[in-house]
């Protein structure tokens, strides 16, 4: 019925019970401060257009993308901007990143919005625009610039356009919500995308464990020809781009490659959200979805929160916390990331804040590999964890990439099953690190090389030029003051550090 | 770098499933509990005593070796070596002297585990290297089958009987040893004598099935260890790989010969049956360390411990070749591992990207 | 049996003669390594591994008198690609030093151009009597600026770790 | 041998020529020289180690005349695939028995045996020259292991049926080893075999000896 | 000849040092395995073959050494291998002439002696660059450094597999050692893995562990020493 279904995949538990039912908070008190990283996206940062001081109204351009796979960031709410300035990012490293900090006044004024026509009147590329003017980066965690990815489908003959309702990382509920409270929203935005890339039909791909999701989708698809509300086994990794194409098409997307290369283009459904409200009504993206959840939160919810609210905000807002959590993170468990403060700030790619306790997340000191091959089992790439690991702990790079560290997509199911509970996941992000600074230092050192030779070069063209100088000197003195004034500054100096 | 190393955090997942190394120990230890079982019962006092003091060898040599590496003693609670001493005195012969026990579990534990550098280091399965080093080393003891004798039977030796067999001071009294199914097989075709007469005579394929039959402590049942193994698979502690295929070959190259001469060679029923085939298909061959770990390699690996078995049966100097078909296949893993991997998702079986389905426009 | 002896004599004669000409046909010239080495290396002379410059470092390398890590400039990947030319395992080696960037205290400088001309990769940039700053992605902490700063302003760090360099350690167990 | 001062000669083919063939000559002369010195002293202990070896299975009282230099090589192809060596024993001008150098397949190899046999075709002893087996489990057929291979002693094809001579496993008259049985079953049937060539050579004897007789009178 | 490139000689002490212990033939440079293998059943096979290997390799040594100055590089592999294969030959007649006896224990392996890459090695290492005396000092050094680790495999083995040590040592001896045949393990059947060629490997390997192991002992020592001194400075 789906073609050929996942490889390997886990069966976590579940735990969307705890707010699958609960509709989405969608006034949350105005936070007082609110922060913008500059880096929210998967290209370099973007640049400030304000200063300290600046006044600015909800929607207003805070910061223009700083290049091809960059964003725009706005004004989630008005204000003052109060400091640009390095605040811990939300980021494991616990590391500073450049943010604009923005004080509210409270009124929560917008700007004037533009006024729209039919945007479905509008050609794609003056589609492709707006969606760029309004910052929208992928939605379910991957933050690659949205208007990027419709330019390069537009570039490919896409027959299918897969729309990701397939909300597989254990606890988060924030796409499962949107569907079921939206779902007109999410068609219409579904529609305008597929006239952008001009693709054959939609595919709105969805687990078969959120029913009313379903149900709601196909309600709202019905008016509209080739859209397709489809159910998927419910199976981690299932929301992963590759896995789901698999599920979807039974087509897989060649190792290097992009979904474009077998004529698909997957978009998640908050992205497709964020579309429609940027195309119809012409509202940035200032606000998203976030699941808070996890064993450690008073009232778990979903709420509808402004970029840059920190973390504690939008806990208080669901009762806040009942313990001290042993891991608090954003995103889901399985590829989130824990955040060095509850004052970290919600961003673009923040799927759910998670408040887990140390029964949730049974983490255990690590025993010896035991070669069970639980992993290798698990793993939806068909790669080989247990000799990737191997090797990454000799720093064997080369070995580990033999047997796949290349196409891990750090999905972290082999960790999830591992019996000696060895963090197989850190071990290819460690190999990945490593190889990513030896690049970067190969690149150096060739471009100081070729640096010294042109350096090396020169000097020799100057010294031959300044013996010429001297021979012509020798042979009409009269013409020493202007050789001197054409040589570079320092010749003497340059002799005696030589000599 | 240096600036994080003080933090404790680790990567995601932050989600883990609830299984661990001692849990999946346990269960194939539970799995192995009614055979075990029956081979107490039907070898009486003396088997009890074997496994005990072999289990008790493995453990303690296991305590050792991780003192003497500076490690936690609370590794023991995994369970392996255990499992280890358990699976050899399973191969062992039912009656085995006292020194035979220890050094079996120490060899199986310092030479066949340790020396490899610890749990899931080892090439090889420790616990047949020490029931093949054993079988090698003391030929006579090692092969020395005691008769069906069942606890409460007349025949069955009482306490201070045990004890005197098992430190020696007594000898196992001559009528009560005999030669299994497959040693008999062996010697009737050295001897140029029908096998089809001898067996037919002798044995039952029933018997060999249940169990009831002389043999290793506790591999007789073939009955108890299918179901023990049958609960592994239904339990995801193994997969059926490497059974299916072990038994698999095993049924069809004994299958073959069998039709080849009914008088030469030994009914495929028969080499299924008897000689600690399933115990070696479920248990040994399967043991997580020393076989592949991509299914396809799996396959390879059961099939090839098949063929080697059936070949050392057939033409081979020994009766019974699990464990030696077991070893050999072992020091194949690395290769196997090594050539047979799993085709990765996007890439064809060599590790090539799958060709592009070109969608790019024209223009 | 003299038949045998003249036989052995005669083989010993031809193979002799053989292996003479074998030698002077296949001759090789002397050690082209260093030269490999060498073409590896930075280039820059800029003298961290303790040797006068680039080629005595890579014939000490090849004699096995210096440590195929001691090029910080290279860092690992250098290292690497050395230890697989001069087959050297990896795991012999201690930690090699961390590469370093240089930093101009803009307080300090006066803008005297020394530093710039002394740097062998002009990763420093700035004209006379102006503030001068380093280009990092050109610098290789090479120390030569330091050297010669009259105004002692210039430092030596590691790069500073960022969000994009950054990455997960490895784990200590297991 | 990177030497600075190899003078010029030394790179000339010619040299490297005449030193490894010079060596040759040299080595080759040094090792007839040795040969010369040694052979006989060689050819004498490997006839003592026959006529030892003989002592053990064929007491001296049963010859008089030199069964080594007497010796005879034939072959039964059916019963022994290589050539077996006969040492005929003779007292007076009458003949008393044989020794026979046989070799069979062991467990382990070949195994190379030596049996003596009276005139009456009754086995005087047997002894192992040379084997394989696996030590401590199948030597007890050398004699300092254990007195097993005395057990042929007095076997002869009329006093031991053909069911008979095979280990007792098979249902035969001899023991065989705990764990190892077939050496001793190959011995067992090497023995009977040797017995029954023993047969076909004295009758093909006896005939020519008749032949010769009859055509000399 | 062609003193003026040859490495200077290294002292007695450290030639004796290097052939027993440090950089023994077969615990250091891992040399022989074959013939040590094949042949240490028992100590006295050991020995044997030890001395037999001695008495070549002091052979060997000696006219290597000689005539280190007239061979040059292009033959020189050649010309050390028809000289070793020669000597063993003659060797091998030798003992077979004058010491029968030995000869029935010994027979096959000492054939084998030629294959023996310790002889080459040490040929070829250190007899073709050294002065004579030097060369048999080192000869004598490494045969004795091989034998006794022989003697010590073969005596492990002997033990574990028959309960005997030295069995038969009046054979190659003569009949004054016949002190040296030991029974250490009456009525012992013995652990036939010890004896059959597994048993050899194993053997070889502990006896490599504890090399190590006092190698790192002596190491330890050395430096805590070397830190007292520092000390008392």
């Amino acid at each position: 019925m789906f073609g050929i279904a996942m490889r390997g995949g886990v069966h976590p538990e579940t735990k969307k019970d705890l707010t699958a039912e609960r509709s989405i908070i969608r006034q949350l008190p105005l936070p007082k401060r609110l922060y913008l990283p500059l880096s929210q996206h998967a290209g370099i940062e973007s640049r400030a257009q304000v200063q300290v001081g600046d006044r600015v109204l909800k929607g207003q351009l805070v910061a223009r993308s700083g290049g091809p796979l960059s964003a725009n960031l706005h004004a989630p709410t008005s204000g003052t901007v109060v400091a640009i300035e390095p605040i811990i990012a939300p980021h494991p490293s616990g590391l500073p990143a450049v943010a604009i900090v923005i004080e509210s006044d409270g009124e929560d004024q917008w700007m004037t919005l533009p006024t729209l026509d039919d945007p479905l009147a509008l050609s794609p590329d003056e589609l492709a625009d707006k969606v760029e003017a309004a910052g929208i980066v992928g939605m379910g965690g991957a933050i690659f610039p949205a208007a990027v990815k419709l330019r390069q489908g537009r570039r490919f003959e896409i027959k299918t356009l897969i729309i990701n309702g397939s909300e597989c990382e254990p606890y988060l509920t924030c796409d499962d919500r949107l569907m079921q409270e939206r779902a007109e929203a999410i068609i219409d935005g579904a529609r305008m995308i597929r006239h952008i890339i001009e693709a054959f039909e939609v595919i709105i791909a969805i687990e078969d464990n959120k029913p009313d999701a379903t149900a709601a989708l196909k309600k709202a698809a019905a008016p509209f020809g080739m859209i397709e509300v489809r159910n998927v086994p419910t199976q981690y990794p299932m929301g992963s781009a590759k896995q789901l194409i698999q599920a979807v098409t039974g087509k897989e997307v060649p190792a290097g490659g992009r979904s474009n290369d077998i004529g698909v283009l997957v978009h998640n459904v908050g992205t497709v959200y964020a579309i429609h409200e940027a195309l119809r009504f012409g509202r940035p993206l200032i606000s998203r979805i976030v699941t808070v959840s996890g064993g450690c939160v008073q009232s778990p919810h979903n709420v509808e929160a402004l970029i840059g609210t920190p973390v504690r905000d939008i806990i208080q807002a669901c009762g806040g916390l009942n313990a001290t959590p042993a891991r608090l993170l954003m995103g889901g468990p399985m590829m989130g990331q824990i955040i060095p403060s509850i004052d970290s700030p919600v961003i673009k790619g923040c799927t759910g804040v998670l408040a887990l306790t140390r029964q949730e997340v049974n983490e255990h000191v690590p025993s010896p590999c035991i070669r069970c091959s639980r992993c290798v089992d698990a793993c939806p790439m068909g790669l080989v964890p247990l000799e990737m690991a191997k090797h990454a702990k000799v720093d064997d790079f080369d070995n580990a990439q033999q047997y796949g560290l290349r196409d891990c997509i750090l999905c972290g199911s082999c960790a999830y099953v591992c019996p000696s509970h060895i963090p197989l996941v850190q071990f290819f992000e460690y190999a990945k690190g490593e190889l990513k600074e030896r690049r970067n230092s190969e690149h150096k050192q060739e471009y100081t090389k070729r640096l010294t030779e042109q350096r090396n070069e020169r000097i020799e063209r100057e010294k031959a030029a300044k013996l010429a100088a001297k021979k012509a000197k020798k042979k009409k003195p009269s013409r020493q003051s202007e050789a001197a004034a054409s040589e570079p500054a320092a010749t003497a100096q340059e002799e005696s550090a030589e000599s | 770098m240096n600036a994080i190393r003080e933090s404790v955090h680790r990567a995601a997942p932050y989600a883990h499933d609830r299984s661990s190394v001692d849990r999946i120990m346990l269960q194939v230890c539970l799995a192995l509990t009614p055979a075990t079982l029956f081979g107490f019962y039907l070898f009486g006092l003396p088997a009890i005593l074997t496994f005990v003091s072999i289990c008790l060898a493995a453990i303690a040599t296991e305590a050792i070796c991780l003192l003497l590496q500076g490690q936690s003693i609370s590794r023991l609670r995994d369970a392996s070596a255990l499992l280890t001493g358990w699976l050899l005195a399973m191969s062992m012969p039912p009656w085995c002297p006292w020194w035979l026990c220890l050094g079996a579990g120490f060899f199986a534990i310092a030479i066949g585990k340790h020396l490899y550098g610890g749990i899931g280091q080892n090439v090889f399965n420790p616990a047949m290297l020490a029931r093949v080093a054993l079988l090698i080393s003391f030929p006579v003891q090692m092969t020395t089958w005691v008769q069906v004798t069942p606890l409460g039977s007349e025949q069955a030796p009482g306490l201070l009987q045990s004890l005197a067999i098992f430190f020696e001071q007594q000898s196992i009294p001559d009528g009560y040893t005999g030669a299994t199914l497959l040693g008999a097989a062996k010697a009737a075709a050295n001897g140029g004598s029908a096998i089809s007469e001898l067996v037919a005579d002798n044995y039952s394929l029933t018997q060999s099935f249940l169990g009831n039959t002389l043999g290793s402590l506790g591999e007789t049942s073939e009955l108890l260890i299918l179901l023990g193994g049958l609960w592994l698979l239904r339990r995801r502690i193994i997969s059926w790989h490497i059974p299916v295929a072990m038994l698999g070959s095993t049924l069809l190259l004994s299958g073959l010969f069998y039709m080849v001469s009914h008088a030469q060679y030994l009914s495929p029923w028969y080499h299924l049956t008897s000689g600690g085939v399933m115990l070696g298909a479920f248990f040994i061959a399967t043991d997580y360390v020393t076989s592949p770990s991509s299914t396809a390699g799996k396959l390879i690996f059961g099939a090839g411990c098949g063929l080697v078995m059936y070949v050392i049966r057939a033409w081979g100097g020994f009766p019974e070749a699990v464990g030696f078909a077991v070893l050999f296949m072992n020091a194949l893993t690395p290769l196997i591992d090594r050539v047979v991997k799993p085709r990765a998702y996007g890439r064809d079986q060599r590790g090539n990207p799958i060709k592009n389905v070109s969608a790019r426009k024209a223009s | 049996m003299f038949v045998a002896t003249l036989v052995l004599t005669a083989l010993g004669l031809l193979l002799g003669w053989l292996l003479g000409l074998a030698a002077r046909v296949f001759a090789v010239e002397e050690n082209p390594i260093v030269n490999e080495v060498e073409a590896l290396l930075p280039g820059t002379q800029c003298g961290q591994c303790g040797f006068p410059g680039c080629s005595a470092a890579a014939e000490a390398m090849v004699e096995g008198n210096a440590a195929v890590n001691c090029c910080p400039p290279g860092g690992r990947a250098l290292t690497e690609s050395l230890a697989e030319l001069l087959n050297i395992d990896l795991n012999s080696l201690g930690d090699a030093p961390v590469p370093q960037l240089a930093t101009i205290d803009e307080t300090l400088c006066t803008g005297c151009t020394k530093c710039y001309k002394a740097c062998p990769t002009d990763a420093i940039v700035g004209a006379t009597r102006q503030i001068h700053a380093v280009i990092s992605k050109a610098c290789t902490g090479c120390s030569k600026c330091k050297d010669v700063c009259p105004e002692d302003c210039i430092s030596l760090n590691p790069e500073p770790l960022t969000l994009n360099t950054w990455h997960w350690t490895k784990p200590e167990a297991a | 041998m990177a030497t600075i001062l190899n003078p010029t000669y030394r790179s000339r083919l010619g040299y490297q020529a005449a030193l490894l063939g010079g060596m040759c000559y040299l080595m080759s002369m040094l090792l007839i020289g040795g040969n010369t010195a040694t052979h006989q002293l060689i050819d004498q202990h490997v006839l003592n180690d026959k006529l030892a070896l003989l002592d053990q299975v064929m007491p001296h009282s049963l010859y008089d005349n030199d069964p080594v230099a007497d010796s005879q090589v034939i072959q039964y192809r059916d019963l022994f695939k290589e050539p077996i060596e006969i040492l005929p024993a003779r007292l007076g001008n009458e003949f008393s028995g044989a020794a026979l150098n046989l070799t069979v397949q062991g467990w382990g190899g070949p195994l190379n045996f030596i049996m003596a046999v009276d005139a009456s075709g009754q086995v005087l002893g047997v002894r192992v020259i040379n084997h394989k087996e696996t030590p401590g489990l199948a030597d007890k057929i050398e004699l300092e292991k254990d007195d097993w291979i005395t057990g042929f002693d007095g076997r002869s094809l009329s006093n031991t049926s053909h069911i008979q001579w095979a280990v007792k496993k098979d249902n035969g008259e001899f023991d065989q080893f705990t764990g190892a049985t077939i050496t001793p079953r190959a011995l067992v049937s090497g023995v009977y075999r040797g017995l029954q060539c023993f047969q076909h050579w004295r009758q093909q004897a006896q005939a020519q000896t008749r032949a010769k007789e009859e055509s000399g009178s | 000849m062609s003193t003026a490139s040859t490495p200077k000689a290294p002292a007695y002490r450290t030639i004796f040092r290097d052939g027993l212990w440090d950089n023994n033939v077969a615990m250091g440079q891992m040399l022989g395995l074959c013939p040590l293998l094949a042949v240490t059943t028992s100590a006295t096979n050991g020995l044997g073959m030890g001395m037999a290997t001695l008495a070549v390799l002091m052979l060997t040594n000696t006219l290597v050494s000689l005539i280190r100055g007239i061979v040059t590089p292009q033959v020189r592999i050649p010309v050390f291998i028809v000289l070793i294969a020669s000597v063993v030959t003659l060797v091998d007649m030798a003992i077979n002439a004058w010491m029968h006896e030995l000869y029935k224990v010994l027979g096959l392996f000492i054939a084998l002696i030629v294959t023996n890459c310790a002889i080459f090695g040490r040929v070829e290492a250190f007899a073709s660059k050294q002065p004579v005396l030097p060369a048999m000092a080192d000869a004598l050094a490494m045969g004795i450094g091989f034998t006794w680790v022989l003697v010590a495999i073969g005596a492990m083995r002997e033990v574990l597999g028959s309960g005997t040590l030295f069995a038969h040592a009046s054979l190659l001896l003569g009949d004054h050692f016949t002190w040296l045949e030991v029974t250490v393990i009456p009525d012992f059947s013995g652990i036939l893995l010890s004896i059959l060629p597994p048993g050899a490997f194993m053997a070889l390997g502990f006896l490599i562990a504890i090399k190590r192991l006092i190698d790192r002992g002596i190491k330890a020592r050395q430096e805590r020493a070397a830190l007292a001194g520092l000390v008392t400075q």
